[in-house]
């Protein structure tokens, strides 16, 4: 047993710092640091960035472009880009469709589709939800009639982030009406230039354009685009939900947010001293600190049990549960460290160049949206409902 | 010991109940709120018709010399139909002060406010003093009146106000004063912006602004105790509010569950959001109460038992308000999220109530120092 | 609205605190300030004074021997008792099985068992539970068979709190095997000294006898002792359950606990300062009192819907919840501020005479063993679960 | 980074657990804690046989010279089977005391705790200090040798030990000193009794305790950091007892879940108790992992980092043991209550623990302290 990184991981983490340092632009990493939204290009330029490296892909097999890593250094990658301000990395292409592509889709499909991902030359998002079904997945509605060589696809799907933004879409739809709901559907790949996609904005809590409805009005598909088989679209999509759950607790984007509100608590005062010396306040930060420490460790068990070949249990959905809380804690501290401040609205602050038009703190403005924002966390990618639920069956038997 | 309202105060409630479903449907609100900062002085007379906006005005200034059960009722409709315009800022927080501070000018500031063609905010936290009473913000003497210099930053409805009723110090001297000063008086900056709930604040920088004598409204340096008497007839009014939108938000999320369908039947179904709701039921019920002991202690002449009483309320709104809000969104689901739905629009709401007037650290600490 | 007493009230308040100052004896009152058992006798001399002054049953109609007071006088007078340290009223007794008497039993069961109940001629316990039947009650197996003039009773009871002082129970029994389970339910007065019956003591996890096993082994019970109607038992403990809720949420006994949590932590010290001025400890005592304050006044709107004759609702479940919540969180607050003392096991620092043999204050040593014995008030009397099933159903329409 | 464990440091774990379940199931326990206090030097001398006494102790002192993982090993199957023999006390902390307190006296008592016919305790703790470091005791130099006076409370393991070894502060000297003085000694008095988990303590006076020049272990004023040093390593060893009987519950409560029927289906079907469960199991895992921080930082040489995550793991093990063993009683309903399972006896060891050493509120503060 041994805490602390062997002298090789030490030499990998010390090579990515290097890189990052060296390659990551300050205009993005302050955006980030700030918590602002970036644009399509910004998103684009950075991934570029990393592909000429050869790390557009760190959990991709070396046959289709991945760097060949070990899980840990997938976390310290991981970790390192976080706490250096990089930009996400977004899931739909490389860590959702990709390996589903990879597993089960038709060498054609493997050679078109992923040298666009890992380049970003094409941006993806993913059509699974439906305003009926959001927990309960498998009744969804969108329907693909066969015609010929085509689809024809109509329905809608909503909760599909960054659709704006994307040229492609990965889609669950029913491909037979009849029979348990699971069995009629189909894992689809839809150009979203292809007439009757229509993408509609909805803004959420934070006031951000981040989602959208995609509508799907009798548009075709080439059969081609169909991966793996008929029917067993649902298999697929358990197989993604399984696969790629890295970094799902999320500790390299905490540990930096945990800083940032340090910063904020050392900068704003209570009772005439630093917030951060109230010890009210710093009792609360210490938790929540304190947790994040503990889940870090239980990150690092469950990677190296991956290492070993065991099973870890379905103890990702542990590390959803508190990596979300945990970084819903934080903002919220954020947002009252400011206090006061944080009750402006941070799109006026923004229309009027920042904070500097306002008597607060440049870091107050963005705190109360990124707290707005974060509510999700516990809501998407099965909710903290539905992982309690994982976790009583699965793990516990009940 | 009685909790029943007069008929009289069902009847206020109702009125106002019946205002804000006829005049003030979540559509309208959207399209005011598609203009931030934005309020309707439509609205606003029809309030000043009814008597609404001159409630805590004395009768000979031409209210109805309202108490804080009245502005607990009023408020609680305000909460549940989130109002947009400056009510408690101007009807509520600086008519108190203005009531307390007495004197002809306070006098016919009253009456201008009564007729709803006047508004008025107190411009009191200054930049930096977070929740604490910190007036750095100076007053000189000057020829025929005063000069003033300073910074007050989030003044809620300070964008709507024609008078802010701005706290300083007199140079040279003890305590605070009170200045009423208009938006337009020269040296004057206003920054207005929304709040996160879409209300309207403004921060305000003073720049050897001059005034008349009459400006100074109360004794010279004497206005601590009518400014921590309104504060506390506001907070009881802010408690209100947000009661009033977490009894909202119960039901619309109440609604959700029995209606949105998962895995065959409705979502209510399930045990884990059945004691989820419970508990939500559970703050809401101690949150109300506490909304009533704000409005009955808030005017209580023994200083520690108010202190205790109000802080104490705003402990219990705060934490209910939060737990409320965040489990309304979280049981919607992703509908919870979205901006089309008015529970997202109370989470924002309630939020806004935790960083008003001290948010529940502040109280929790100064109900410690008041029982200790 | 008025949260203050009227004059009336006020009066009556202090004709209360007239005679507790009066009439409580020191050494009773004394244990009940320091949280020690007491015995049976104590418990019967409280009572036997309380009744010659024709206060026994608070709420007993007046051709019963009750006062004739008003909710809000029972209310103040249930605080001015836990205040000034009088025992609690033993339940079974006049709280419970009393109101069932007068309601449903005749004539004679009046006569012969209420003036014994006010007086604490008898002592009554309850027998409800069993091993397999817990929250769902109504799955009871102790059968009562019908032979002449007589049942014979035969199964076991648990959960019979100081049964070992009784010499009355109140059981529900079966009398009909087949059928809905709640159909065949009826209520049976058994006098314990009756051949057959014996009391097995629980040892709970604070080391305390309180509870215990009652079984019935072939006991001849007569059909007099059959209150109501066979087979109507269900509906009279629906009654009983549904009508004696009164000072539910325990609000006198829990201020004269937070009194009591404080006095310890204005003697401990932490960093050399009392614990009390301890930013942390100050905190949570503060958050408890304001939830106490919170939940007084929630039950004097109850108890003024009642005045009114307004339903107040389910709205018991939740002084339930609050109450017990709160009763659970000063004793662990006086547990810990107490500290390391605590650890002294309190049955061994009585055998040795009280604290005197330790170092420790003669305050800590009951502390953990209270702490432990309230575990039991977010189970007994409908689980804490159980409540909340009720708010969702009842409150909610869930 | 690896979180495996070696071949010989499974082997010890399955040792001591099959030892636990052969000799030291819950009626043995029971029947000794019928008897307060009581220990069996029966089960003692069979773990000295088996080298666990002995485990922290060097090997030229007889010992086999294990680590803080060994020891966690150990302490998770002593939790989980509550072994009432004070072995952290004296196996643990006292022993490792004497270690990085050297010289040839300490060594000698290492020696002799090893073959398991003798016990130490640290003595440390004093009335009213709580669970600070405040060393009141007081050692004079005498002829040949030192005199003690003072007081030491709640001493674990104190009735069971032969040599006590006990802080003070030399007279006129500066810094805390250990000394090893024999339960016997004139002057020493124990009153012992039982911890609320049945394990035993000692309250502590000494009255002109004379003792021999070697007496002093270590240097003179010099124990400070051995006895931090130690209580890290005692405080890892508490986790990880910790941890043990908090699977423990957890298991039971589950099997509980399972096989307890109530409107006719195992109460395990209601959502409500499945998320219960959940997060009982998250709070377990989370201390499992600060177990495993603290046994991998309690002799790590940076002191900063080290105190961060000693006061990390037992805010951590205190919130998840308050937790599970408040839940595990609740779940079991009226028989979570009762003596008679053994849940209630993790509840009484879980509450011991958080009284020990600090509680969550002490190391929450500290560790705010050690990151600022």
């Amino acid at each position: 047993m041994e805490i602390a990184f062997t002298a090789e991981e030490q030499a990998f983490q010390d090579d990515v710092r290097r890189f990052l340092a060296r390659e990551l632009p300050a205009d993005i990493r302050d955006k980030v640091y700030n918590a602002r939204h970036l644009d399509r290009d910004e998103y684009v330029r950075w991934q570029k960035i990393l592909h000429a490296k050869g790390w557009g892909a760190p959990a991709w097999p070396v046959e289709f472009g991945g760097p060949g890593w070990s899980a840990i250094q997938q976390h310290i990658f991981d970790e390192e880009m976080a706490l250096a301000g990089a930009p996400r990395t977004v899931p739909f292409g490389p860590k959702m469709v990709a390996p589903v592509i990879m597993k089960f889709g038709s060498p054609e499909q493997q050679k078109r589709f992923l040298p666009r991902i890992i380049a970003m030359d094409d941006w993806w998002c993913q059509g699974y939800s439906e305003a009926g079904s959001g927990s309960d997945l498998a009744s969804l509605k969108t329907r693909a009639v066969r015609d010929g060589d085509h689809y024809i696809v109509s329905g809608q799907k909503t909760w599909t982030t960054l659709a704006q933004y994307a040229n492609w879409i990965f889609c669950l739809v029913r491909t037979r009406p009849d029979g348990k709901a699971q069995a009629g559907i189909s894992f689809l790949l839809i150009d979203m230039k292809t007439p009757g996609v229509s993408v509609h904005p909805i803004i959420t809590l934070d006031g951000a354009h981040e989602v959208n409805e995609t509508w799907f009005d009798d548009v075709r598909v080439p059969v081609s685009n169909l991966v793996g088989e008929e029917n067993k679209g649902w298999t697929y999509a358990k197989f993604l939900l399984g696969h790629e759950r890295t970094n799902i607790a999320g500790i390299g984007a905490s540990k930096r947010e945990l800083q940032r509100l340090k910063k904020i608590a050392s900068t704003e005062t209570r009772n005439g001293k630093p917030l951060l010396d109230d010890p009210h306040f710093a009792s609360r930060v210490a938790q929540v600190e304190i947790d994040l420490m503990a889940l870090e460790v239980t990150n690092l068990r469950v990677l190296s049990a991956e290492r070993s070949r065991r099973d870890p249990g379905a103890v990702s959905s542990i590390l959803k549960i508190k990596g979300s809380e945990i970084q819903q804690t934080i903002s919220e501290l954020a947002m009252l460290a400011a206090g006061p401040y944080a009750l402006a609205d941070v799109r006026q602050a923004r229309d009027a160049g920042g904070a500097q038009g306002l008597l607060g703190p440049a870091h107050a403005t963005p705190l109360a949206a990124t707290y707005f924002n974060l509510r999700k966390t516990t809501i998407y990618g099965g909710s903290n409902e539905i992982q309690r639920n994982i976790i009583a069956h699965m793990i516990l038997g009940l | 010991m009685d909790f029943e309202f007069t008929e009289d105060q069902n009847l206020l409630a109702e009125t106002v109940q019946k205002f804000m479903a006829a005049r003030y449907g979540s559509e309208s609100r959207r399209a005011a709120h598609k203009t931030p900062g934005t309020w309707s002085r439509d609205v606003w007379r029809t309030l000043a018709e009814m008597g609404i906006v001159g409630l805590l005005v004395p009768a000979e200034q031409g209210g109805i010399d309202g108490g804080p059960v009245e502005t607990m009722l009023v408020m609680n409709a305000f909460g549940a139909g989130m109002l947009l315009e400056p009510y408690w800022s101007s009807a509520v927080f600086a008519t108190a002060l203005l009531r307390r501070l007495g004197g002809p000018a306070a006098a016919k500031l009253l009456a201008s406010l009564a007729v709803g063609e006047h508004l008025a905010a107190v411009a009191h936290a200054e930049p930096g003093a977070r929740y604490d009473d910190r007036v750095q913000t100076l007053a000189r003497k000057a020829a025929g009146g005063w000069t003033l210099s300073g910074a007050k930053s989030v003044v809620i409805g300070g964008g709507a106000a024609d008078t802010l009723l701005v706290t300083a110090r007199v140079q040279g001297g003890d305590g605070v004063s009170v200045f009423a000063i208009p938006r337009t008086a020269e040296g004057v900056r206003l920054r207005e912006y929304p709040t996160i709930d879409w209300r309207g604040a403004a921060d305000v920088t003073l720049e050897d602004v001059r005034v008349k004598s009459e400006a100074l409204l109360g004794g010279e340096g004497a206005a601590q105790k009518p400014l921590d008497d309104a504060q506390d007839v506001a907070l009881a009014a802010l408690c209100a509010d947000a009661v009033g939108s977490m009894k909202a938000a119960l039901e619309a999320t109440g609604k959700y569950l029995q209606t949105r369908e998962q895995f065959g039947q409705p979502i209510g179904k399930f045990q884990a959001l059945q004691h989820r709701m419970a508990d939500m039921l559970i703050h809401f019920e101690q949150a109300k109460s506490m909304a009533y002991l704000a409005a009955m202690q808030c005017e209580a002449p023994d200083a520690g038992e108010r202190r205790k009483a109000m802080s104490a309320a705003k402990v219990v709104i705060g934490q209910s308000g939060r737990y409320i809000a965040q489990q309304a969104v979280q049981l919607h689901g992703g509908m919870g999220m979205a901006d089309e739905l008015d529970v997202s629009h109370y989470f924002r709401r309630l939020t806004a109530h935790e960083l008003t007037l001290g948010d529940t650290d502040h109280h929790l600490e100064k109900f410690a120092a008041a029982t200790r």
